[in-house]
């Protein structure tokens, strides 16, 4: 596993391409990249992105490590950045790598999920208006609901 | 002592990210409520607990967590990484 | 939506930032890629594939257009080479992209459970012992069932 | 006239990848029986039918698809692509 959480930025095909060429014997590989979209009413300038430094890396190892527990992996990997991001900006990626390609899908979505709700990371959204904090969504803790039936593996 | 950590509108609102204290607080809840009766700040920073999320030691946990030898205790919104 | 059957090998990493790069708005990539991975038994000397011309291209275009139809992306892309391959060379790659995350995996895993089983390619497998071709598994078929009620969306 | 088109091992087994015919075959599964009547090559090829797919003008049908007007007519095994 490579669990990743910066102030730089990356260039996501590049860590696609060097994630991929480090597993062997996967013949399905899975990405995930977030990206910083403008909002609804347009203007956003700027993201902040917040986080608590050794909890952050601490949360992201257990969340690999339960999915590699979980499916059968070849790898996977947690990229995430912090600090102020301009629009259009990636702002996260995961991939996993297996023999299987279920399992990969399975495996990044439930990156994804526990990612967003169990890791410390806040966004702020500034806009010529001023700052806000990106609120929480029901839905991403309701995501969470799925993967906890062992036997319910997002098939 | 003990170290306390704040993020987010949790931070803004207290006017700090860390500080060291003192504190008889046995779980989380009782330290939330000890802080809240600080000052204003704190006061409306731990308003509605519903909103807030507390880790013990770097380890997300449950507002009756007993925080008897942690080393650290941290407050902080919802997440929205991702 | 960009279809592409191609001979040559493509770089699934400039491909991956390209396609984001193109999608306006949208907050969510996903990406698989299928790698050549030898056989449980060694010794893989080269993949083989033959597939449809025509026929090929339709297939894979209603596929993209039905995941587009089923949930809200901003774009998809269908990427398959044909002719010999060597191991460990992508042999394909979908991409997905969309404001929720939840769509684009939904899309991504319905482009990959249709283009198994519906788009006309085959492998062939190359070894020092002689050329054998892949046969299908049944879980590829079966895997389309899933998709078959609309309100069960891959969620 | 129609063109019959062959792939992966069904076109190793008959001999050709496309060859075009005048046939009475009203259906798939008849313009089936019928090339498996041929020889022995086009008899092992078309052996077990539940192990052939086949498209009419290049959209996958049914073995009991009418051909009537049909350009093209293609046989071949289950697809193995992605």
């Amino acid at each position: 596993m490579d669990i990743r959480v910066q102030a730089g930025a990356f260039d996501m095909g590049a860590e696609l391409n060097s994630f991929a060429a480090a597993q062997s014997g996967a013949g399905a590989v899975v990405s995930f990249t977030g990206i910083t979209r403008d909002l609804a009413e347009g203007g956003l300038e700027r993201m902040e992105i917040e986080h608590y430094p050794g909890m952050t890396e601490r949360a992201l190892a257990e969340i690999a490590a339960e999915a590699e527990a979980r499916w059968q992996l070849a790898g996977s990997l947690i990229l995430h950045r912090y600090g102020p991001l301009t629009p259009s900006d990636p702002i996260m990626m995961v991939a996993t790598a297996a023999r299987h390609r279920g399992d990969a899908f399975a495996a990044a979505e439930y990156l994804m999920d526990y990612l967003k709700s169990r890791a410390p990371f806040w966004k702020k959204e500034i806009t010529q208006a001023g700052a806000e904090w990106v609120q929480a969504k029901e839905a991403d803790e309701d995501a969470l609901s799925r993967w906890s039936d062992p036997d319910e593996r997002g098939s | 002592m003990i170290e306390l950590r704040y993020f987010a509108w949790l931070r803004e609102r207290v006017g700090t990210g860390h500080e060291r204290i003192e504190t008889d607080a046995r779980t989380v809840a009782e330290l939330m409520s000890e802080l809240a009766a600080r000052d204003e700040g704190y006061a409306l920073a731990f308003s509605d607990p519903s909103t807030i999320r507390a880790a013990v030691d770097q380890e997300l946990a449950d507002l009756d967590a007993p925080i008897e030898g942690a080393r650290e205790v941290a407050f902080f919104p919802p997440m929205t990484g991702g």
